[in-house]
């Protein structure tokens, strides 16, 4: 009784935030209301008993949306939050494309004959869950570690408005190198 | 892998929890006053100085600036409260604990992620610039000393075997964590007193930027903001027992006592190191964290690792 | 298990209207005064909420793309002392990896003001 | 009420100041600080947080306009306090203690103040009430004497303020800045004046700007000083920010600097010099962020005023030996502000700015140690200045918390610095 309506009340913040989302006129207040119905979405995987996955998720939503707003507010077209804003974009193929998807699963969740619960949870859910990463599903840390090498190379490269050659000169010898602010290690 | 038998209490002594905590903070604030009045010279303002600045901003009128986001401001100033509450809630304190989750220190680590929100909520809020640079210096200070903190906490959950922390201090029955893992130990600290805003990181209130994030905080705002700092430090220094310093352990005493007494020891280094050292401003601290930090916190934990499969 | 948090949360919710409260009947007028922002005494020029330049985007780029390790790290360090050596050759080439990429970016200047 | 009045004798013992130094009343505000202190009185950095606004001396009629919005963003209770000479300070704040008391009169001010601030309808119409007296400041002193410097120590950066001599409009500065970043959207801008879209409440919104790496974001203008903490009294940094960046600056002073000059002949032969230079280790080392030494180095300043002898010579002493040693201090201060010997020689400083900013906070604490010993007076307040009007030059481009690290290490004189204006 109690887990429904704990249950209810999260799964009621979760979407009621995210539709703040789309109303509120602030790239942060939109953001971080982002951030709450994440929370709320994690609240709701505690909730059925996935500790970790609930911590976790709420751990990383927080920290992505924490460093999402400053990028939401500095490469906004306009000011961030002192205008009437809209997050919408192409409204009808949108709502279309959304209705149409909420029904589809909505209707799969509710028609589809759910099996039942086969054997039971293990005991300490972290443990199983880190055995998996380590045992069978190695392969993905395995792929997952380049693919994260990649991104940090790849996000720097397309970011970078100075490479290691407009700091170190062209024979990467300069010292102390180039930089715009001074100071720091290697300096 | 010794089991501890850690006595979930009652809800209710949740109020117990939350007046210990307040202590705890107090005392920080009070230390700090009393080592700032004895560094000046003042002549009054010794450790009474925090109860009366309390009296103080309970008198003084809040304000608001004009356009700001008055929702963010007062989310980010009593957030920090809320948060250092939260934290304290995985503590055990000896025997006894509130929620003894099978993830304690992910979720201590999730909450410490929420001084990210908060604080630049704050700052931003605000519509101030001192308040906007105080906001996004913090996160600069977040991005260096976030990731370290994370591996320092996973190296007394390596050697316990598990997250939860009474299972941590538990492992500790026979050499406490913080001598064999002392790097892990200061580089957690360092995050203490980063999520806490305090001392070294607290540029995100500099007096350089006019107070930052607590420029335009005035009355109550500023009060639940402050104490929420005080009661951030004096949360991650008491959980600083359970994971490196072997929980209750200790001759002569109850186990509880020698939580206290080792929460107090660190939570004094902690407020006296602030007068000590300068603050790290946030364009340098970014490469100590990423070059220096992390990489010492990696290779901690691959000793630790190393040391416990040797031995297991 | 969650009881404890739930209370803690409710006692610190309580604290923080209670100091609210407490301030609505001490302060010498109960509603917040509306000021200009503190610049010295000088008139804004405009509003500070605007799109505020970040000045270390590289950082929260590699930062980002290191952190998602961490929702390995914990599942596998409870498994350490179970699975032995192997668990900690796997993690630490991996970290190690990981790791490389982050000197370079620092050699970038990653972790410098733009 | 008998829980508000013990509130109020409780507050009182934490009561903040904002102290606001009048140009030459260096002498008042350190014998202000001092005596604060032994009640237990500390400063404010802002507004926000202060029960009392203490003015030293009587402020010019600028400083007097900024003093009065400082105090309309005081929350209240406040108190305001005219401290004219060193020797009121006791009665000044004797009274303000007095006045903090009364919680009905604050009561009453709480209900009858202005509950908003008042911005000019015109604020975004170019319309500068009180932005024309710095605009006047800038084009008169900074632009007249440096005009070319100016433009070529700031490479390529395209700002409205270059175009403002040459038309010689200074009212018209904020039209020239839309007009010359927005070129499509200025006309708007002007036309909509009570349109609420772009300027919400009364002020307008930031607008972009040209930056050193690419991306054109907002640019906001943050004038430094004259009321900030650790920050030369009367001097006036009008900053322009992208991010925590200055990416451009231009120095002034209030009341043009001619309003000190008369105040500063009567109260300098009174001072020390080396109490003068502790004041500004104190500075540099709350703004490093060092609380110890900066209350040591305050304390050296306070016994030397008192014409003690012993007391800051071991004070001093202790202080040269914790900063020489100090590697974290090192670290902090190392690289802020390099200057070499052709820097000096282009922009006219004293020998002792050689170096970086560890290495000034090193020759300065040394000539407060050969002075308090005595065996070498060394050079008297004032000459050897720092002129202010390079203080732009040198901070464009540093990271907000630097530039402010960088000026307290430059050891600007504070009134002389005032004194030379009334020549320009």
């Amino acid at each position: 009784m109690v887990a429904a309506i704990v249950f209810w009340g999260l799964a009621v913040v979760a979407v009621a935030a995210g539709v703040a989302v789309f109303v509120v006129d602030s790239m942060a207040r939109a953001t971080y209301a982002l951030a709450v119905s994440f929370i709320a979405v994690g609240a709701l995987i505690i909730l059925l008993q996935q500790s970790y996955l609930g911590v976790i998720t709420i751990l990383m939503m927080v920290m992505e949306m924490a460093v999402m707003a400053v990028y939401m507010v500095m490469f906004m077209g306009m000011n961030p939050a002192l205008m009437p804003m809209d997050m919408t974009h192409g409204k009808k193929t949108a709502i279309g494309a959304s209705t149409g998807v909420f029904v589809l699963l909505a209707s799969g969740a509710l028609l589809i004959p759910w099996p039942e619960r086969r054997g039971v949870p293990p005991e300490d859910l972290t443990n199983a869950l880190g055995l998996e990463i380590m045992g069978e599903k190695m392969l993905v840390m395995a792929v997952v570690g380049p693919v994260m090498v990649a991104t940090i190379v790849a996000g720097v490269v397309l970011a970078a408005g100075r490479t290691r050659y407009d700091r170190l000169g062209d024979d990467l010898r300069r010292r102390p190198a180039d930089d715009p602010q001074p100071g720091g290690i290697g300096r | 892998m010794p089991e501890t038998v850690l006595t979930t209490v009652p809800a209710g002594w949740a109020a117990l929890a939350g007046i210990v905590l307040c202590t705890l903070a107090f005392f920080a604030a009070a230390l700090d006053s009393a080592l700032s009045a004895r560094a000046e010279g003042a002549g009054r303002g010794g450790w009474l100085a925090p109860a009366w600045s309390t009296a103080r901003l309970l008198r003084q009128r809040r304000r608001t600036v004009v356009a700001a986001d008055t929702l963010l401001l007062r989310v980010g100033a009593a957030g920090m409260l809320v948060g250092s509450f939260l934290m304290v809630a995985v503590i055990p304190l000896g025997r006894w604990t509130l929620a003894d989750l099978d993830v304690g220190v992910v979720w201590f680590n999730t909450v410490d992620v929420m001084v990210w929100a908060l604080v630049w909520l704050a700052g931003w809020g605000a519509n101030s610039v001192h308040g906007l640079v105080g906001g996004y210096r913090f996160l600069a200070h977040g991005l260096a000393y976030e990731l370290p903190l994370m591996f320092a906490l996973v190296a007394p959950a390596i050697a316990a075997g598990s997250l939860r922390v009474g299972d941590a201090a538990g492992a500790q029955d026979r050499l406490w964590f913080v001598v064999w893992m002392p790097v892990a130990f200061v580089i957690f600290l360092v995050g203490v007193t980063g999520f806490s805003v305090w001392g070294p990181f607290a540029a995100a209130l500099g007096a350089d930027v006019a107070g930052g994030v607590l420029a335009e905080l005035s009355g109550v705002d500023r009060l639940v903001m402050q104490a929420g700092r005080y009661a951030f430090l004096a949360a991650g220094a008491a959980f600083s027992v359970p994971l490196f310093l072997g929980g209750g352990a200790g001759p002569f005493l109850p186990e509880w006592a020698w939580v206290a007494v080792k929460t107090v020891a660190v939570l004094a280094v902690l407020v006296w190191l602030r007068r000590k050292l300068p603050v790290f401003r946030p364009d340098r601290f970014l490469e100590i964290g990423w070059v220096v930090l992390l990489p010492a916190a990696v290779a901690q934990d691959l000793v630790v690792s190393l040391v416990v499969v040797w031995k297991g | 298990m969650y009881s404890g948090i739930v209370a803690m949360a409710l006692m610190a919710v309580f604290a923080v209207v209670f100091l609210y409260a407490l301030h609505r009947l001490t302060a010498v007028a109960a509603s917040p005064v509306e000021v200009l922002p503190a610049q010295s005494g000088w008139m804004p020029q405009e509003h500070a909420l605007s799109r505020f330049h970040v000045r270390w985007y590289m950082a929260s780029i590699v930062f980002l793309a290191f952190d998602v390790e961490m929702l390995f790290m914990y599942p596998w360090a409870v498994i350490v002392i179970e699975r032995g050596l192997s668990a900690v050759v796997e993690m630490f080439l991996f970290l190690g990896a990981l790791l490389v990429a982050v000197v370079w970016a620092w050699r970038e200047g990653a972790f410098r003001w733009a | 009420m008998g829980l508000t009045d013990a509130l109020a004798g409780l507050a009182l013992r934490a009561t903040r100041v904002l102290v606001v130094e009048a140009p030459g009343q260096w002498p008042t505000r350190v014998v202000l600080e001092e005596k604060m202190l032994r009640r237990g009185w500390r400063p404010a950095w802002t507004p926000g947080d202060a029960d009392v606004l203490a003015v030293c001396g009587v402020p010019g009629p600028e400083l007097a306009q900024l003093v009065e919005r400082l105090w309309e963003q005081m929350p209240g209770p406040r108190v305001r306090a005219a401290v004219t000479s060193p020797t009121a300070v006791t009665s000044a704040l004797n009274e303000a203690a007095a006045l903090l008391l009364d919680t009905p009169a604050h009561r009453t001010d709480a209900r009858e103040r202005a509950q908003k601030p008042q911005i000019p309808a015109v604020m975004d119409h170019g319309g500068h009430g009180e932005m024309g007296n710095h605009g006047m400041d800038h084009s008169g002193m900074n632009h007249g004497g440096h005009g070319g410097m100016d433009h070529s120590s700031h490479g390529g950066m395209d700002h409205g303020d270059t175009d403002q001599p040459l038309s010689g409009d200074e009212d018209h500065q904020n039209m020239d800045h839309s007009g010359t970043d927005h070129g499509g959207h200025g006309g708007m801008d002007h036309s909509s004046h009570g349109g609420m879209d772009m300027a919400p409440e009364g002020i307008p919104l930031a607008q972009g700007g040209e930056d050193r790496d690419g991306l054109g974001v907002d640019v906001l203008h943050l004038p430094l000083g004259p009321v900030l903490p650790f920050w030369p009294a009367g001097l006036v940094l009008h900053c322009s920010l992208q991010g925590d960046v200055v990416i451009d600056a231009d120095a002034a002073v209030v009341d043009g600097g001619s309003h000190g000059v008369g105040i500063r002949s009567r109260h300098s032969g009174l001072v020390p010099a080396a109490a003068v230079r502790c004041d500004n280790l104190v500075a540099l080392l709350a703004l490093v962020g060092t609380q110890d030494l900066a209350a040591r180095a305050r304390s050296a300043r306070d016994a030397l005023l008192r014409g003690d002898r012993a007391g800051p010579q071991r004070a001093v002493e202790r202080l040269h030996r914790v900063v020489r040693r100090s590697i974290i201090l090192r670290w902090s201060l190392r690289g802020v502000l390099p200057l070499t010997p052709a820097d000096l020689e282009r922009h006219s400083l004293p020998d002792r700015c050689l170096g970086d900013a560890y290495d000034r906070l090193l020759s300065l604490v040394e000539r407060v140690r050969a002075e308090v010993n005595g065996a070498n007076p060394g050079a008297p307040v004032g000459t050897e200045r720092v002129p202010w009007d390079v203080v732009p030059h040198l901070v464009t481009g540093l990271e907000i918390g630097t530039v402010r690290l960088a000026v307290a290490s430059l050891d600007l004189d504070p009134f002389p610095a005032v004194h030379e204006v009334g020549h320009a």
